[in-house]
């Protein structure tokens, strides 16, 4: 298989979107099953030319692992040249790996979802392929403005599936207030990518290449860097739902759960964690900007974790979960730890994945029901799904010996030992491992052990889900088992396969790489390579450090929602003003509307009466009513007499001559 | 001599033309117009061009302006309504603003001397116009376009025939 | 008397295979008119369609030519110019006769052999401007274009309106083509040629010629006969009456193919023989631009009839397309190919959407029967909104990369006021085209006007989804087109 | 050699100008008809003496073209003419007012 065959992997997904978009509606009336298989079919298709890719790329030695495909011209302006490309290294194949593989996982389970749905059932489908386009052209693109129109679609999708079921109020409100704080984000971050082209372009370089903007980083001032940075960080912290942006995440559950699982939690908000390791080169410059990320992604992971200890409704903890996880990429990335930050990425897509897609089944099983103070006892009623969410909960605390462990160790070891860390950072990292363990097991013994509290007529209907749902739930099992053993950490034996894959991308190792594809060197003040490892004792002591911290919070859990039951209540009601506080969410939803939406919506409500009503729409109206007037009055020129038009001829003319011979 | 036969011939092609637009009667204008090409072809031969001379007799006198004349027969056009006419010649805006045109044009460029010569002349004057020579030049420089004006007449005739066709 | 012998100059026949095909096709389909009694109706619709798609094939096959070059003792210019525009011709060629095979079920006399004829001898004549090298070839041309097209446009006998629109294009084109007559022959009289490259040759080693008054008339007398075809104001007074008489699918041809090869023909003359002229023909083409669109657009915002409408609407466009005149950047002369290219698949696409519907068995053309009909034919509303955005100028059609080309390189040239009117213009045009998508998707259908689409043919399918196709395309990913229309503005030069 | 070029040119110009004046008076479509020729007249003039003063066949062929061209007009012309006749028994240019605005 040729890289010049990469382009195959959108357009798979393009054509699914293509067909089912026109001619769902008639395909759907005739053989309603032809949709999914179409749509899975894409999505399967493009797993599969990723997978040959993806072996390819590995049969070559490390420091060739660069392609870049320029598959054809897309904007010219005069020296600016931006084209339609797909890079392939091994940072865009590891994410495409698995953003093509869970993907199809989620298409899967999404027939047995969606099959009784009311909604249109080629409507989901088409959005879902759509944003299966949009990531991996997000993920694949090898300049930054391709990116941003991923980026940009995934958006979309998002907010499209969000309100899927948009007459419901809610949902649509959910679904206005996911896409309003994405469009916050991405306005910066176009900022961003403008100040990086306009900058470079007083240097001469008219490119938004990925390369060659990373080869020639060296030529842009510190603060510009810091800046520029600092402004990709808040796009990515509207995508990949950190504070201060993350708000919208938690409401974006309002969507079908399988979009849940896909967009929300195992691709899309990564996003912003691949943005920020792509640009590694740019970041690696500006330690401030790699401090800020940091603390963002740590204050992020346990200020989620909080709120979600508190949280009853099933997808809202799974939704401050992930908020939680992705403030330690954050963490990994800001702390220079690039390649952990990823592996985190990789094991969360498997096991947060399948975590939603385990509550999808309960959910689905309970009638719709999300109150886990409605549920309880399913085990024995759902075995599957039961078991297959023990795993990934183990997986996402950071059991010892499940995926979860070896990801968040890495990203753990680096925050304490790595150049750029800091142990105020690994303390907060441990303790919101020990909350993870606590809100995650709250959940599952609220869900599937006790007594069912749900009433006579929804426990009638519990019901394992069918086999189009539990097959994908059982091979993410798997993975969120055996995921992790590609990244064992040396310090416990193993050589790091992801660390080592991944290498050539960040650092030093993207100038060799450059280099060798016979581009420029590149000429930055990267990161010296992270901290030797200074003892694997140590590691392993704070591994067993972390592991303690887990089983007390699974111990916690334990006693206070199997064994006490009575005391979560009387600890609520002893510290109400606390609970409350968790409860909502720190009240940050209001803060933003006191602070920001509230002045906001007055002055645009000012500017809406007051200004556009009277004096925009009064100049706009006058002038159309102008314009108007010009035209009855100048139609009547076309009198509709031959004659006349003869002499608006020969007048043209004659002024014409006249003005020639005798003017000039 | 040469000067006085251009005055005359010129003369009588405007006088002719003058009546085209003048004569109230149609049949009258259309006489009148083959007068103006018989002037017009004395010019021709004036300028030594016997052959376009002889075309613009056969071809515009002969051809042309008799298809123009059976057509108002046909039609038994005599005496359109001219009475608008008459008016718009009395208010006389038309005709005072291109008796300006004409006199700007006339002076213009009727009375500027021509241009450098072109360099393509080594046939003699007399031989200028000869039908050898636009012979020559029909079938050897101009065959593309001389093919294309077959094109051009088949169509005529096709949309004329469907145009003018009662069905 | 010597004898006569000529010895035929060394002629490529592959650069004009288009036009032969065309001919022949036009030949054939004649014939089979005449036997109309025996054959089904159609065969002469399929014939002429099979004949322009050989036709356009055979541009895609000459088209790999290399370099310019120039046949039949330089009469017919074969460079990427010509290439370019024939390959636009043809396309419209296609297109009117798809559009036409639909369209014919309203009037019987569009079924007939002499209607396809026709259509395919204009084609010779616009494929023939746009290749002309020599003025005298150029007019031919252009007269066999226009006989073709006074004709077509009567061709509603049973309509006064279109007999109307006959007499009133055909009196002002032989005007027309007088002035653009006088013009060749003080071009003649002031160079000594016909021929363009000579005429090119003889400006560049006599540059005290440029101040002669017979060029400067000749130039401004050339550029009203052309701008008659182009309908440049003030020369533009016949077009919204012959687009609203003419049969809709020969609107359409008028709009695109007319215009196409007369601004080929515009850009031919004005760009390579007279191009040191510039000084004198950027004034022109700056007050005429800007009239052009303005009158076009001001005008076209009180109508209510849609072919109205658009005619005046082509007015303007013709305007915007004068821009690349004024501008003078390469890139500027490759954007006007590149909108000319836009224009006539978004345009012919407009007017087939018209040409489809009909009310009560009639054909319609207000714009208010438009009503509800996004939601009644769902793709034909998506379609026509998408031709209605692009001839807008609206992202992410082909309508809007054209004019930015044009404006920012007018921009470039210093052009302040003249992008700042024409911005304002499609300001106007948006409010006249965005009419129209608003009535179709926002105002409910009334009962007793039943607009109605049927029998809708396969090629009109074809057609409108190729229009669509090529006009998105050119939109999303302009640099090919771009890229295409640079090349041949390049070998003009 | 320079025998009058001037005087024909200006007789070329008066004539073209007499045509286009009879376009725009005269109402009857005939007699339009052939103030247009008149003025193609005045055109093949200017060609002819401009020929001569070049000294080549073009501008002669040119005149050639422009009789076919005024003979394949004349053919068209007189159809549309004869067409619209038919219909409303006149070819007064100005009775046909139907499309305006």
């Amino acid at each position: 298989m040729k890289f010049d065959l990469v382009w195959l992997i959108p357009i798979f997904p393009l054509a699914g979107v293509l067909i089912n978009g026109l001619l769902g509606r008639r395909i759907e009336q005739k053989n309603k099953s032809l949709v999914h298989w179409i749509a899975c079919g894409a999505v399967g298709l493009s797993f599969v030319v990723t997978l040959g890719l993806f072996f390819k790329l590995l049969g070559l030695p490390a420091d060739k692992r660069l392609y870049d495909f320029a598959w054809f011209p897309w904007i010219s302006s005069g020296v600016f040249h931006v084209g339609v490309g797909y890079q392939i290294d091994p940072l865009s194949m590891f994410m495409c790996m698995f953003v093509t593989g869970v993907g199809f996982l989620i298409h899967v389970y999404s027939i047995g979802y969606m099959w009784h749905d009311e909604g249109s059932y080629s409507r989901y489908f088409t959005y879902l392929n759509l944003f299966m386009f949009s990531m991996i052209t997000l993920v694949l693109a090898d300049n930054f403005l391709l990116m941003f129109l991923g980026w940009e679609g995934v958006g979309l999708c998002s907010y499209l599936l969000i309100s899927y079921w948009f007459s419901d109020l809610a949902n649509a409100v959910a679904g206005k207030k996911a896409f309003v704080t994405n469009r916050v984000g991405d306005f910066f971050f176009a900022v961003g990518i403008l100040l990086l082209l306009v900058h470079l372009g007083a240097h001469g370089i008219w490119s938004l290449n990925f390369s060659v903007v990373f080869a020639h980083a060296n030529l842009l001032s510190p603060h510009l860097v810091t800046i520029i940075c600092l402004l990709f960080f808040l796009g990515c912290t509207a995508k990949s739902a950190q504070i201060p942006l993350y708000i919208w995440l938690p409401d974006a559950m309002a969507g079908p759960t399988p979009v849940s699982a896909l967009i929300h939690a195992a691709t899309m908000v990564t996003a912003g964690v691949y943005f920020i390791a792509r640009c590694n080169v740019l970041y690696s410059m500006s330690p401030f900007a790699m401090e800020v990320v940091a603390t963002v992604g740590a204050l992020s992971a346990l200020l989620a974790a909080s709120i979600a200890v508190t949280q009853n409704d099933i997808k809202k903890v799974l939704a401050y979960s992930t908020v939680s996880q992705l403030g330690y990429m954050f963490l990994g990335l800001g702390v220079g730890a690039f390649a952990a930050g990823l592996f985190h990425v990789l094991t969360h897509a498997f096991f947060k994945a399948l975590l939603f897609m385990g509550a999808g089944c309960v959910i689905h099983g309970m009638g719709g029901e999300q109150d886990m103070r409605n549920m309880g006892g399913l085990r024995k009623r759902m075995p599957v799904t039961f078991y297959t969410m023990m795993i990934a909960t183990l997986a996402v605390i950071g059991f010892p010996g499940f995926a979860g462990f070896f990801s968040k160790d890495g990203i753990l070891w680096e925050t304490f030992s790595g150049a750029h860390g800091s142990y105020i950072l690994w303390l907060i990292a441990v303790l919101t491992a020990a909350m993870t363990a606590f809100y995650m097991f709250r959940l599952i013994f609220m869900t599937f052990f006790n007594e069912c509290r749900a009433s006579e007529e929804v426990q009638k209907h519990i019901h394992e889900a069918p086999k189009t749902m539990t097959v994908p739930l059982m091979v993410l099992a798997a993975l969120s088992i055996f995921g992790g053993y590609i990244g064992v950490p040396e310090s416990l034996g193993g050589s790091n396969l992801v660390e080592r894959f991944l290498r050539p991308v960040f650092g030093l190792g993207k100038d060799k790489l450059l280099q060798s594809a016979g581009g420029p060197g590149l000429i930055h003040r990267a990161v010296s390579e992270t901290a030797a490892h200074q003892s694997f004792s140590t590691e392993i002591q704070l591994m067993f450090l972390t592991a303690m911290m887990v089983l007390a919070g699974i111990f916690a859990a334990y006693m206070l929602y199997m064994k006490k039951r009575s005391v979560p209540e009387t600890l609520a009601a002893n510290n109400p003003s606390f609970y409350r506080l968790l409860l909502n969410k720190w009240y940050v939803d209001e803060l933003y509307e006191k602070v920001f939406i509230n002045p906001l919506r007055s002055i645009s409500f000012f500017l809406w009466k007051g200004i556009d009503v009277v004096v925009i729409d009064g100049m706009v109206n006058s002038t159309a009513a102008f314009f108007m007037k010009c035209g009855s009055a100048w139609k009547a020129s076309q009198s509709g007499y031959v004659q006349r038009y003869a002499v608006s001829f020969l007048v043209g003319v004659f002024v014409l001559i006249a003005y020639y011979m005798y003017v000039r | 001599m040469g000067l006085l036969a251009i005055i005359i011939c010129g003369g009588a092609a405007l006088a002719c033309a003058l009546l085209v637009i003048l004569s109230r009667n149609t049949v009258h204008s259309a006489l009148w117009m083959v007068g103006n090409c018989l002037a017009l072809a004395v010019l021709f031969l004036l300028l030594n061009s016997q052959f376009i001379a002889i075309l613009q007799v056969i071809v515009y006198a002969g051809a042309i302006m008799m298809f123009i004349i059976y057509a108002i027969m046909m039609l038994n056009l005599r005496e359109a309504g001219e009475d608008e006419f008459r008016k718009s010649l009395l208010s006389g805006r038309f005709i005072v603003l291109f008796l300006f045109m004409i006199c700007l044009l006339a002076l213009g460029l009727g009375l500027s001397p021509m241009a450098l010569k072109g360099e393509m002349g080594p046939h003699s004057l007399a031989k200028f116009g000869e039908v050898n020579l636009i012979a020559n030049y029909i079938f050897v420089q101009g065959i593309a376009a001389f093919e294309l004006v077959s094109v051009m007449l088949t169509a005529a005739v096709v949309g004329a025939v469907f145009l003018a066709r009662r069905d | 008397m010597e004898t006569l012998n000529f010895i035929l100059p060394p002629s490529n026949y592959v650069a004009v295979m288009p036009q032969i095909v065309l001919v022949a096709t036009a030949l054939i389909v004649l014939m089979i008119g005449i036997f109309k009694k025996l054959v089904n109706a159609s065969v002469i619709g399929y014939t002429a369609l099979a004949g322009s798609l050989v036709a356009l094939t055979c541009v895609f096959l000459s088209g790999q030519q290399a370099g310019p070059s120039a046949t039949f003792a330089g009469m017919v210019l074969n460079d990427g110019f010509s290439f370019f525009l024939t390959l636009v011709i043809c396309m419209i060629i296609v297109l009117t006769i798809l559009v036409s095979l639909n369209y014919g079920r309203f009037f019987e006399n569009i079924k007939s052999g002499e209607y396809y004829a026709l259509v395919l001898f204009s084609g010779v004549g616009m494929i023939f401007m746009a290749t002309a090298g020599n003025l005298i070839l150029l007019f031919v041309a252009l007269e066999t274009m226009s006989i073709c097209i006074y004709a077509l446009t009567g061709f509603h006998k049973d309509q006064l309106r279109s007999g109307e629109a006959a007499l009133k294009y055909f009196l002002l084109g032989a005007f027309g083509s007088a002035f653009l007559l006088y013009g060749f022959a003080f071009i003649y009289g002031a160079t000594g040629s016909l021929d363009i490259i000579k005429i090119a040759g003889f400006i560049k080693s006599h540059p005290q010629i440029l101040h002669f008054k017979f060029l400067v008339a000749g130039l401004v007398l050339m550029i009203a006969g052309i701008g008659f075809k182009i309908s440049m104001v003030p020369f533009h007074m016949w077009t919204p009456d012959a687009y609203e008489g003419a049969p809709t699918s020969i609107t359409g041809f008028m709009a695109t193919g007319v215009k196409a090869a007369a601004f080929a023909a515009l850009i031919r003359v004005i760009l390579v023989p007279l191009a040191p002229m510039e000084h004198s023909w950027v004034t022109i083409m700056w007050v005429a631009a800007f009239l052009t669109m303005t009158v076009g657009n001001i005008i076209a915002l009180v109508q209510d009839n849609i072919k109205r409408m658009l005619a005046y609407s082509s007015i303007a466009h013709a305007g915007y397309i004068l821009l690349g005149f004024v501008a003078g950047t390469g890139l500027a002369q490759a954007g006007m190919l590149f909108y000319l290219m836009v224009y006539a698949f978004m345009n012919i696409g407009a007017f087939a959407v018209v040409a489809l519907l009909c009310k009560k068995g009639e054909e319609f053309n207000s714009i208010s029967d438009f009503a509800g009909l996004g939601f009644k034919y769902p793709a034909l509303g998506l379609v026509m909104s998408v031709f209605l955005f692009s001839l807008a100028g609206l992202p992410p059609t082909g309508g809007f990369m054209g004019k930015f080309y044009l404006f920012t390189q007018a921009l470039r040239s210093g052009y302040i006021w003249l992008v700042v009117a024409a911005g304002v213009n499609s300001v106007i045009s948006m409010y006249y085209y965005l009419r129209v998508v608003v009535i179709m998707y926002f105002k409910p259908q009334p009962a007793e006007n039943a607009i109605v689409l049927n029998s809708v043919s396969p090629g009109i399918v074809i057609a409108l989804a190729a229009a669509t196709t090529a006009v998105l395309i050119m939109g999303i990913f302009p640099s090919y087109f771009l890229s295409l229309a640079g090349n041949s503005i390049f070998s003009l030069m | 050699m320079n025998d009058y070029q001037s005087v024909y040119l200006a007789l070329s110009v008066i004539l073209f100008s007499i045509g286009a004046l009879g376009v725009i008076l005269r109402k009857d479509a005939i007699v339009v008809f052939l103030c247009i020729e008149i003025m193609l007249g005045a055109v093949n003039l200017a060609f002819v003496v401009f020929s001569r003063a070049n000294q080549s066949a073009e501008g002669l062929f040119m005149v050639m073209c422009i009789m076919a061209v005024a003979g394949a007009e004349a053919a068209i012309g007189l159809a549309i003419f004869v067409l619209l006749y038919r219909k409303t028994g006149t070819i007064n240019i100005d009775k046909f007012n139907l499309l305006k605005w």
